[in-house]
């Protein structure tokens, strides 16, 4: 499935964009990560250590091993800091 | 900000007091009400330029609307409004804020600790810091997410 | 109410916003900024015609000072206001207010609080309400006194 | 000694006036109220429970067993109710 893809704050910066579309048959989110983490040099360094990100499916934050069957976005960003 | 809206989310400055009475007027006659601003301090030795806020438009507006109903659920509330905002910010303006209105004064302030409380961890802002040194992520802190293990 | 004055006993109404406006002006850039107001309440069924709120001048601007300066002992506060009306008030006029500004909103939130539980025991203020059948004070409640014990 | 006396709420509308003089040796609030339950019968009716009064002395809130040498004003009234 196609997947578009969104990027916050310092992942934004890291990978040089805040949106990418991918074709993938991951299920979960850490399947998905799995398969970016083979995507470059610069993936690989940014999803290293997944305690620092975390994620949302179709603007709904999520766990690591939350399902992706049917989203139409996912986004990865750092712990929120607002307030 | 005087039309009700309950959840807002901009970039330009706002009023506190402004805010605060146009909040009171949709109270319905609650005997008390809190409200809760976070300014851009002066902070490391007074050499912050300025705050960057990033957010994840669409995800916030949901993300704050569900935190919102959680307090109206939770507690005894006659309004809440949540207000925050993104972009670029000056040291001493106002960051975001949020206002609570309830019969008993317990409820309005456990509804606006919660609120705040939800508002750091659970809606999508991401805080950068721009000084003479250079700009940096703020780093989110063990206690926001230790904050949310109360209610 | 803009020169900075921290004790403020008056029988006009106020304009919350306005308050807290000239409030945030003194806080010398504080991240956090708590207020609380209490308003008249429509209550018993609505047939609430006023408020009248008797006080002790000297003694009352006496127990609000120390109730102040006990609350910047305790959190670690940029700045605290109290405010509150005293003789005629009519059904949703403002009845008084806290302001607390911190670099930490756990202190402006607590001392908000704190002042509210003090205030409410330790403050030479008496309400008597006047409805149609009559007019009655207003009695003081258990919990009032129990809320101090949590300081 | 010479003691001016406040009376605040209901206190002050039971005994119709918010304030009098009285001479007296009291040295305590209690001993205080004793006199004044003397006074006169709605004296005695007011003072009656003290578990509903409060007083204050120059200003300063104090308990029942108080000491009062020296004051200038003592004061009754209810539990407070501002807030």
């Amino acid at each position: 499935m196609m997947l578009e893809l969104r990027y916050f704050a310092w992942l934004r910066e890291r990978l040089g964009t805040e949106r990418e579309a991918v074709e993938t048959d991951a299920a979960t989110i850490g399947e998905l990560v799995a398969e970016l983490r083979a995507k470059s040099d610069r993936h690989a360094h940014v999803f290293a250590d997944m305690s620092a990100i975390r994620a949302a499916v179709d603007q709904e934050l999520v766990a690591m091993d939350a399902a992706i069957g049917g989203a139409r976005e996912v986004a990865f960003f750092p712990p929120m800091t607002g307030g | 900000m005087g039309d009700g809206k309950t959840i807002i989310v901009q970039a330009a400055p706002f009023d506190m007091g402004a805010v605060l009475n146009a909040f009171a007027e949709t109270t319905d006659g609650a005997g008390a009400i809190v409200s809760f601003c976070g300014v851009v301090r002066d902070v490391a030795a007074g050499d912050l330029e300025a705050m960057v806020i990033e957010h994840y438009p669409g995800m916030t507006e949901k993300a704050l609307a569900a935190i919102r109903e959680d307090a109206l659920n939770r507690f005894s509330l006659s309004a809440a409004l949540i207000l925050h905002r993104y972009g670029h910010l000056a040291p001493r303006e106002p960051i975001m804020m949020v206002a609570t209105a309830a019969p008993h004064r317990s409820d309005a302030f456990a509804a606006a600790e919660f609120l705040m409380d939800y508002l750091k961890s659970r809606a999508p802002f991401w805080k950068k810091e721009i000084t003479g040194r250079g700009a940096e992520w703020v780093a989110a802190q063990d206690d926001d997410e230790a904050a949310l293990r109360r209610w």
